[in-house]
């Protein structure tokens, strides 16, 4: 693993966009360009990374409201993402979902849930038409520590595991709900791998900032999935380095743990690993400016992008497209 | 043509659709080995297999949580909920995650999936497993909602509502299970929307649902009698709501009475009668009258649960009262 | 008299309360350390301390059942529901529980408790953070239903809910928070069940609730420049509903104009319109008109938001429709 | 603990009295006095008797559709009971409630809840306000094995232990659901016991047909959460003699193991061991005796009561004793 490598490489693209990506996110939050709320994954990049990383282009991805990183690496146009926040017309669900409910079909990332929990048992729902329809396919459901204490949770984790059902939980500790410290809410001190037991799984931890190491799990539990061992439940320890959302300033978490988080950046420490190994700075630089280009670009596409249709409004209630209730 | 039970019609309807679409599954509690606690899907197992009929833990979250993954995956899932009472345990999947979710996707996820579901009142169960709750899925954007009042209709609406590409939750009333009907041999299949006048009448329309069907047939008959001629509507599905139906009967009888079996407040009879408030108001001869269960929870005891639920002596009550 | 906003009028009434009755504890996410994520409920837990003022996990089915559970074993316990779209997540403890039980156990059971949520659209949060969800709670019996449009209401009304023996659903209204108004210094509390005439006028009576009621008195304004003269009703509370006020309206201006945020279907508009053709039908002179979000969820973006959500401008055209 | 004592003959009156109980509870639903439903708790009583013995008069229990034993046994009268469930004027809860609904809040009888899980956290809020008010109460909540799989279950554990309230939930693993097998909708062996680590809580298993132990256990569980040491999660094993509810025959189980059950009966062995123990057999059937008298003499009062008054449909729906929900 210490070796550059194509894949190591596209996983360090795929951070480096995502965070471009969501600092640009912020800014247009702060212009007033996207609207309504924003939840930013600054600072747990490594996680979505490792895991698509691992993924075949056919397995599904189930996040939540905080889920930009995961729908972009799994393929989604950036620019279709950043007009959806902004609500316009190019918005990947024309505008319809918002920030919080990013959704690509097409590309196997299927919807971002606003509802703490509730993609849990849905995941397991994919992964079960997955197994009977003999697909192979893996669903890797995202959620954070604070999910861990709602009842969904509970019911999608033991479903999952009596039907052995292909599908991986990943839970991203990043130590807090919106602003109350998870250690204060709950009993034990790992929020998922010490609740793993209570349906028979194994315990498994993990550095969230490291992206060899969450690939490397990422791989042995989504083979075992696919191998029809079952599922397994993840915890990859990690920091969000904005607030919760908005312009959240997270003023509720010391200056210190914060500082040391922002110095364990996952981008930073991969970017100092590849060089280590041995990656030219040409090559990394490369890769950076190709995704602030990126950026560039979806940022210009988005600015000039109409509004939705209004017509639109009253569409997609109902598979015939429209949203009459009556005859 | 043989004569079939509610209760029988309902694993027939399943048994149709599932032995003509692979992609049909169904799961529920203790509905695959125990054949349903109400004994409607006995012999699906030993008929589909384990995979296709499955029993699930007592976790209605992850039963539809699953039912909505599932269909998102290619399949057409159909569940039950033992009761239907136990939508509220499950009501964030039902009326934020499956009713939203094409919609908030732009059109890109498709839900085609049917959650049965045994309700109504007139058993004895007490407060928490006798609620009428079609008007809570009715007041969801995005839910289609049936409620079948015949063994007949339970086979064709169930049909439907497993075909239709749209969620649908299907009301099956537990006062209705051991009614019984002749029904054609073959397949049946109906489609969602379209309202049944089960009694033709000139004096006042009567629009019922499930178990108040049969009470409305019953004043009807009565009133008949007293020479008051009582067109009774069996609404069948709520969403899609056939209106035209609806609209034609009023505005030629003039008078409207709605039979909800559910407490007063904001029930689909209210939403008719808005309806009817706002679109025929000038064809009305008389008030609209809403007959419902009082705005109280259910009782237990057998006399004050029959007071509660509306009877056909106060269906004519109500018609006598604006006629 | 100072000047006050609807934001901090809810921390105002949450804490002339507990000041008044040790027995009142608030529980809820993010509620104390941080203040609430609407800022509702600063300075509380400085004030009142951890004991009394208290951070949840993020489980909504145990903040309601705590409630439910302390109400029963003497404390007067508020709860806050960050959103009220995580009704959802914790119906069955609300609709089922809750509400039911005074009347399961024969009126052993009581339940001063109240819940606090934050509701409605016009934040660009999306379908599942942006629902007006009164309606739901109307439609079960055992709730009582307030929804203030004033910060002055926020205090009144919100001291009547803790105060009150029985379960409330307190609906804050998300645009609402930033609105300001001078309110008397000193104990504010006010009677449920009381609406309030905003706007006196003889032509139309508009009935509105919450966000909807500044959005009724724009159009009543305008309509006023077109010599249409419209009353305009904030009702307050849904249940107890204040029927007389509104009866006395309608059958003086004879005409009704409800304003729903809400989708369309079972709204509480719908059972006001048919309470309206059931009891003052020979009164109108016009169709009851209701005015709605259409039946869809609530969409995202900002334009889209807004042409679902009413405006005062459909406001003035169903009343010009009509008069 | 194994000389006779008076709290061990009172432990085999509660049993007998609940055994005579539900058999008369049967009957009647099989003769159409009793309506509706019934969830019989008929071999399981060990268990309730265990815990009541334990617990302090000001206590609180919360039971399930299937606690017609809890409640008889904390003190509410027997007619009222069956009243209650055969509907008629004496029930009660006035005939509102029915089987699944049994309250007697003047014996600390906090209600029977007829929606799997839903009880669990409204334990937690009345030992929440007990802590607070500083009133020494312990909550005692039982369900079954079949509710651990429900959200609530683990959001009600989870908040109980944060907050290290007063409370102890009580797991009655009868092995069943209503029809289906436990073990074959959970992926762990014991389905509380397994699971009390998640919540940072000791795992407890005790012979739910030994009243002897289930109430040693219920007394250090009690008191600890007295002495304000949290709440326990303790599952008792045992079985119902009958089907789920009604006239359910129970098919669904091997002949074996309910023979095998029959023979373990918590009433049966407790008697043997009285009289091992040397307790008379004049003073064990005495107190059967009184047992049998006391169902006799509720069945005539039942039988010769009256429905409920129909004015009292519209009552108690509020505190104002009406259900006018206008002016
Ligand atoms: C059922 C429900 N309750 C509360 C919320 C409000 N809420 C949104 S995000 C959040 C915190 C979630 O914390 P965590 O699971 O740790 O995820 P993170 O935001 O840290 O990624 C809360 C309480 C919600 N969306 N859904
Ligand atoms: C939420 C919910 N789902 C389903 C039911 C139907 N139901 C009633 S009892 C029962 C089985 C409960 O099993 P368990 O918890 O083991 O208790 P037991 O009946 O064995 O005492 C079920 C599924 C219910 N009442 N509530
Ligand atoms: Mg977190
Ligand atoms: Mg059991």
């Amino acid at each position: 693993m210490s070796s550059p490598s194509a894949s190591r490489l596209s996983m360090y693209r795929d951070m480096v966009r995502a965070r471009y990506f969501e600092q640009r996110v912020y800014d247009l939050f702060m212009e007033g360009i996207v609207k309504g709320t924003t939840h930013l994954g600054l600072g747990q990049e490594a996680v979505a990374a490792g895991f698509v990383a691992a993924m075949r282009s056919d397995d599904l991805t189930f996040c939540t409201y905080r889920g930009h990183n995961h729908t972009l690496l799994r393929g989604a146009p950036m620019a279709a993402l950043l007009g959806e926040m902004a609500g316009r017309d190019l918005g990947i669900c024309g505008g319809k979902g918002g920030s919080m409910h990013l959704t690509d079909v097409t590309k196997g990332a299927m919807g971002s849930y606003a509802i703490v929990g509730a993609h849990l048992p849905i995941a397991a729902g994919a992964a079960w038409a997955a197994l009977l329809r003999g697909t192979g396919q893996v669903a890797v459901c995202f959620f954070g520590d604070g999910t861990t204490n709602i009842g969904a949770f509970h019911e999608a984790l033991n479903l999952a595991a009596v039907w052995k059902l292909p599908v991986v939980f990943v839970c991203e500790n990043n130590l807090y709900m919106e602003y109350t410290p998870i250690s204060t809410v709950i009993p034990v001190e790992h929020p998922a791998a010490d609740r793993a037991s209570a349906y028979g799984l194994e315990s498994l931890l993990v550095d969230g900032n490291d992206v060899d190491a969450v690939r490397t799990l990422a791989t042995e539990v989504i083979e075992r999935a696919r191998r029809g061992e079952g599922p397994s439940l993840v915890e990859a320890k990690t920091y969000r380095h904005k607030g919760h959302s908005r312009a959240d300033p997270g003023k509720y978490r010391p200056q210190e743990e914060v500082d040391a988080w922002l110095a364990y950046d996952p981008v930073k420490i991969y970017r100092a690993r590849l060089t280590a190994d041995g990656v030219g700075i040409d090559t990394i630089e490369a890769i950076e400016r190709e995704a602030a280009a990126e950026v560039d670009g979806a940022t210009e596409q988005v600015r000039n992008a109409p509004p939705p249709d209004p017509g639109t409004l009253l569409t997609d209630v109902w598979a015939d497209g429209g949203s009459a209730w009556r005859n | 043509m043989a004569e079939l039970t509610y209760r029988a019609a309902v694993a027939r309807g399943i048994a149709q659709e599932m032995e003509r679409d692979p992609s049909v599954v169904f799961i529920g509690e203790d509905v695959a080995a125990a054949g349903g606690v109400f004994k409607t899907t006995e012999g699906l197992l030993e008929r589909f297999g384990p995979d296709r009929v499955r029993d699930t833990p007592i976790s209605e979250q992850a039963i539809t949580g699953a039912l909505m993954g599932a269909a998102m995956n290619g399949l057409r899932p159909i569940g039950e909920l033992m009761f239907s009472d136990f939508l509220a345990v499950c009501w964030d999947i039902v009326a934020n995650q499956i009713a939203k979710t094409r919609y908030m996707t732009g059109g890109q996820v498709a839900l085609p999936l049917v959650i049965r579901t045994a309700n109504g009142g007139g058993t004895r169960f007490g407060g928490q497993h006798s609620q009428s709750l079609e008007s809570w899925a009715m007041a969801v954007p995005g839910l289609k909602v049936v409620a079948p009042s015949t063994p007949r209709d339970v086979v064709g609406l169930l049909a439907a509502a497993v075909r239709d590409p749209d969620p649908v939750v299907f009301f099956e009333h537990k006062k209705l299970f051991a009614t019984k009907q002749d029904v054609p041999d073959g397949e049946i299949v109906d489609r969602l929307g379209i309202a049944t006048v089960v009694a033709p009448g000139s004096d006042v329309t009567i629009a019922a649902l499930a178990a108040m069907v049969p009470v409305a047939l019953e004043a009807a008959g009565r009133l008949s009698e007293s020479g008051v001629s009582a067109e009774v509507i069996d609404l069948r599905s709520l969403v899609p709501l056939d209106t035209r139906t609806l609209l034609e009967s009023v505005t030629r009888t003039g008078r409207l009475v709605t039979v909800e079996e559910n407490p007063r407040l904001c029930g689909w009879g209210a939403e008719i009668a808005s309806i009817v408030a706002e679109e025929a108001l000038w064809d009305l001869d008389g008030p609209i009258v809403r007959v419902t269960t009082p705005h109280i929870p259910l009782p237990a005891a057998a006399e004050m649960e029959d007071l509660a639920i509306p009877s056909a002596d106060r269906v004519v009550d109500a018609v006598l009262r604006i006629t």
